[in-house]
């Protein structure tokens, strides 16, 4: 009796550790991101519910929920269009989501834009456009006004390797850099921009590598490891939030997928789809809280179980969320119209 | 066996390739995928990646590289996923590109080829309809051809120009649109509209897309007696004015019509020519049908009510006809 | 005493800077050095180095990071050294900014400074008028002040202004126009036209330089009997169509007047509208002046050639009073 | 006499060295460049005489020299507004500049343009656009070309520390280093961009720390040393043209004079221009050739004296050239007028 006692309450102990909570807040999140995508990706577009591209980001939900869990409330995100969980994570519905990507007015843009293209700086979201590292001067220049506001609070700012071409990466951290604004730049570098491989995307190794050319530190970190994006979350944000200027976190993933819901990605090597399908971040975590005793296979059914339901829910209320009425075309082009 | 508007911009590609050495390819993800919209599919198998070039995502890169490698007498043809990613190469286009002849005589004769407009729920990022900001850029030609057999003879005309040539293609043409091409080696030459329907009463002026909307809501009026004619613009830069004229001159009615937002869109520059040209010709004003003031909204509902369509077409000539 | 152009730009940012501690300035020199044209010396002293921002060379952050600071509540007002730069940071402009309003309800209340036009032997980058390409974008506002009391009155508009500003700046006017202001603060209102001079014949729509030409141009029709009255559109979105129709109403006769190249220039849209919606009104075609589809010529001769001035618009204005 | 006789030789050897040619050489642009533009910024431009912005390159004359003399003559080059000598380098004549600068249709715009805007494909001399580091994509894709038709020429391309913040220079070496095309970067670093100090405009101690991002190889020379740059163009030329790609070369300067002729320069420190004072690229240049026996000090003197009387007779030449005839003024917007 008293060793199992024991043997319960080692459980009982590991399970209310801060790292086991934080263990759950992952799972719970990437799964959550995992199942909506899903409904979304293979449900709702293939039924020709969702119109327009639909991208996910299947096997990279560490990224989002590793950031995420680093963020303080109040820190202000710019997702990039792999990073449904930070919207999740920030208390947006799956419902809004779903109605998002169905252009219905429930949508967080009702109906003005689709899928990944949504924001509310009420939640400190900011809305990505589709060219890609647009966010990141936009990102900058939150960043500097939070200096000037004398606010603690930083900036974190999500984009692929691809996105790294752009001259807007560029320009944005370079006047970020200089001014030493609290940003957290987030690369989800999964080795393809839609069909096109790193080496024909850029001629060093690592994103990292360009870091000292703005002279700001860097990490590397496993991109399928919530806990270790995490981790090198907290020190980015620290040091940003310290003063001391950007912090690059190259995150080293795989897309699972096509570019979007309609690219077979046949230009992939399965091989890299097979190896890289051992590193599932959520079946990785599953693993080891029940290794470490921070949940047992039972709770964690149970929370895929719950997540099923929510998302059904979700679903029907997206649904019967309307489309915008066409009269109101014309508003919010300028605060009046004229 | 009728090609659609995709591949006949594929087979001039082809044509032009093959004829000349200098013509190259370059832009993101047109090679082992064909671009996003398949266009260049089966070239990186047939030139390889020396001709067939895929780049980093940098529209400023693409567009300065295809200057710099026109400069060493190449004919660059560059493609931009889409229309509304053009303005991250903006600078490069309409400050390098446009001016280098006049400045110093030294001509950059390529292609920059973006696939553009809406109806296909892209929302305000895959929908855009810029060419107006190109067609106000002195030294930039803006083509935009609205049928399968345009495509092919335009795009091949623009690959063999000797100046910058903007080429924007209609997303929601590229297979809708099909038809038997002439045989053979055929150009369509730039600055040369095309009397798509002839009329009597009054002249729809228009290009792109809104060619086959203009000639659907003719078939309707047509019905009611009411003989419009339909020109296709086929090129802004350089416009064909004396064809324009011609018409409004026939019909002293006329309408503009185009997918792009209404203000300051090219139409106006169309009716200013039209107004100052052609004023004693005209027995009601120029009137313009154009898509409202506002981004390119996602939802279906929304972009139904944005879209210019042939019933917004056909009240707006039974309102002139009736004037 | 008299202020100029450039100094009351100054003064009203001044103010607004006083009065909003959220405004704060950002752009390439603007701090130590006051700025290529002066206009923000003396504001690093007074403000520091916390709203007054040097930053590096590059417009799209420049524009990006003033997106983003304006989110964040701030009121930035970015300065473009050039307005031949802005299209440097053209996507940023015309997709960020101008969108994210009708997308997500995210205003950004931000002005971009843009010096711009030509007459000081800038050459093709240093003397654009570019302003269409931003009136064609839905979302931005375009506000283009020809005398030093609008200057500031516009400037501090834009400022509290709750949508993204573009100002443009006519650089020859910035020490060559002068006048005494009115006391205290005053704003001058964005999309309200003025009626700069008071006539009865003929009616000149212009803004920005092209203002005190056609004020001269009417002065020496004047003499001739012919009365015209020259409007300042002071902002082309929001564009004051009533004051415009208005006024052709009463003259019948129009000429559209500005200093951008002609084709695609935003006169087309102004003379659309007029034909469009005074037709029965006219008597005689709408006529543009406006400077020719080419770069701006560096050399004195040449750009005299090019650009629009008083000779040219008296030559237009008697041809349409003749008609 | 014998010893005398040997001295004689041993000085006729030293002065008939490579280097001593070299030397020459980089001391004739050098001065020409220097006279040049002397006449344009203190002389024409105070008399009215040039319009526009008037850009110079004092004191920074190692740069293009060095770079020029390390291309080969069908190399493609792309000057940057302070690298007149690349322009004497490849035989465009004194007077053509001064016209050039006048506005009058002897210079190479014919007055369409003004000042360093100016460029002859028949001499490899591409024209730069205002937009500082529009060039760099520009010169990648002629490089690309060059690659493309088999040649074996290369490209080198000029810019300042401040153009280096812009996207485009980003995007540009991007692409350039992943399609390996020849191109040799030269980066005038004068310190200042206008009124921009370098911890202004970057939070890196050298633009060279920027190359590892591009996987490309980079050096750091005196940019007041003709023959040090020479040395590494030469290193940058042959890396390119072997195939490897491109190669960065910073030259560490410093701006002898405001940022245009209107400009005072009070933002910078008095005394870093008196340092500097002491680097003068031709003062260093003619000491050394002194010192190794290169020439003499009266060779020196008939070179200065030489470049002066070409230098009037250039300006007489130019100020005879025509300004343009206004009836030409919309010709050659287009290849037919359209
Ligand atoms: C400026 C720009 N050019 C092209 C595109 C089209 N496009 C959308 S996503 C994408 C690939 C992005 O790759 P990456 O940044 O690596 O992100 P990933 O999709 O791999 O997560 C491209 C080319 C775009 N959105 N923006
Ligand atoms: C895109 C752009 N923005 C602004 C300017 C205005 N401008 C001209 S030269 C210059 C400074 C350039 O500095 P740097 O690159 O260091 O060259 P330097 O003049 O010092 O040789 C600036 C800001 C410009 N030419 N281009
Ligand atoms: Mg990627
Ligand atoms: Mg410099």
């Amino acid at each position: 009796m008293a060793a199992v006692k024991l043997e319960a309450l080692t459980r009982h102990d590991a399970s209310q550790s801060p790292e086991a909570d934080l263990a759950r807040k992952a799972l719970t999140y990437m799964t959550m991101m995992r199942e909506v995508e899903e409904r979304i990706e293979r449900r709702l577009y293939r039924q020709g519910k969702v119109l327009g591209g639909v991208y996910v980001g299947r096997g990279q939900e560490a990224i989002p929920v590793g950031a995420g869990l680093a963020a303080r409330p109040d820190d202000v995100l710019f997702p990039s269009h792999r990073d449904l969980a930070l919207y999740l994570m920030r208390g947006v519905t799956p419902g809004q989501i779903f109605a998002q990507y169905m252009g219905r007015v429930g949508g967080l843009t009702r109906g003005r834009d689709g899928n990944m293209h949504m924001g509310d700086l009420s939640k400190g979201l900011v809305a990505i456009i589709s060219a890609m590292a647009a966010s990141v001067p936009v990102a900058a220049g939150a960043a500097m006004a939070l200096k000037y506001q004398g606010r603690d609070q930083i900036v974190m700012v999500f984009f692929g390797d691809g996105a790294t071409s752009r001259g807007d990466w560029h320009e944005g951290i370079n006047l970020a850099a200089v001014q030493k604004a609290p940003l957290v730049l987030f690369c989800n570098n999964n080795q393809y921009a839609y069909s096109t491989p790193l080496d024909k995307q850029m001629a060093c190794a690592n994103v990292a590598d360009r870091a000292p050319g703005y002279g700001i530190p860097a990490e590397i970190v496993d991109g399928n490891d919530p806990l270790a994006i995490y981790e090198a979350g907290r020190r980015g944000a620290d040091h940003a939030r310290m003063g001391l200027g950007p912090y690059l976190i190259e995150c080293k993933t795989f897309r699972m997928t096509g570019h979007s819901a309609h690219d077979p990605a046949d230009y992939v090597p399965k091989q890299l789809f097979e190896e890289w399908s051992q590193q599932c971040p959520i079946v990785r975590l599953e693993k080891r809280m029940i290794e470490e005793g921070w949940a047992t296979s039972q709770e964690i059914a149970q929370l895929h179980e719950r997540i099923r339901l929510e998302t059904d829910q979700a679903i029907e209320w997206a649904e019967q969320s309307p489309y915008p009425d066409p009269s109101t075309l014309e508003l919010d082009v300028y605060e009046t119209k004229g | 066996m009728a090609t659609t508007y995709l591949e006949a911009i594929r087979e001039g590609l082809f044509e032009e390739m093959d004829r000349d050495p200098n013509v190259f390819l370059l832009g993101e993800d047109i090679g082992i995928y064909g671009g996003a919209f398949k266009v260049t599919a089966g070239m990186l198998d047939r030139y390889g990646p020396r001709r067939i070039v895929d780049t980093p995502i940098s529209e400023s890169a693409i567009v300065g590289a295809a200057i710099g490698a026109s400069f060493m007498g190449l004919r660059p043809v560059a493609e931009m996923q889409f229309a509304d990613f053009i303005s991250c190469g903006f600078d490069q286009i309409v400050n390098f590109a446009a001016k280098c002849r006049y400045r110093w005589n030294a001509p950059a004769p390529m292609v920059v080829r973006a696939p553009c407009g809406g109806g296909i729920h892209g929302g305000p990022y895959h929908s855009q309809q810029n060419e107006a900001w190109f067609a106000h850029t002195p030294g930039l030609k803006v083509v935009l051809p609205a049928t399968a057999r345009d495509a092919k003879g335009l795009i091949k005309s623009a690959v063999r120009d000797n100046d910058p040539v903007i080429f924007f293609e209609h997303k929601a043409l590229y297979r809708r649109v099909k038809e038997d091409l002439p045989q053979g080696d055929y150009t369509v030459p730039l600055g040369k509209a095309n009397i798509h329907r002839e009329g009597r009463h009054l002249s729809v002026i228009t290009y792109s897309a809104m060619v086959h909307v203009a000639d659907e809501a003719a078939s309707i009026v047509a019905k009611e007696g009411l003989s419009v004619e339909v020109i296709d613009l086929r090129t802004l830069t350089p416009l064909d004015e004396d064809t324009i004229l011609a018409s409004v001159r026939k019909t002293s009615k006329a309408i503009v019509f185009h997918e792009a937002t209404l203000t300051g869109g090219f139409g106006g520059e169309i009716a200013a020519r039209i107004t100052e040209k052609a004023f004693e010709y005209l027995d009601g004003p120029v009137m313009r049908l154009a898509a409202p003031d506002t981004p390119v909204p996602f939802s279906p509902t929304l972009e139904e009510a944005y879209l210019p369509n042939v019933d917004k077409l056909v009240a707006k000539i039974r309102q002139l006809a009736a004037y």
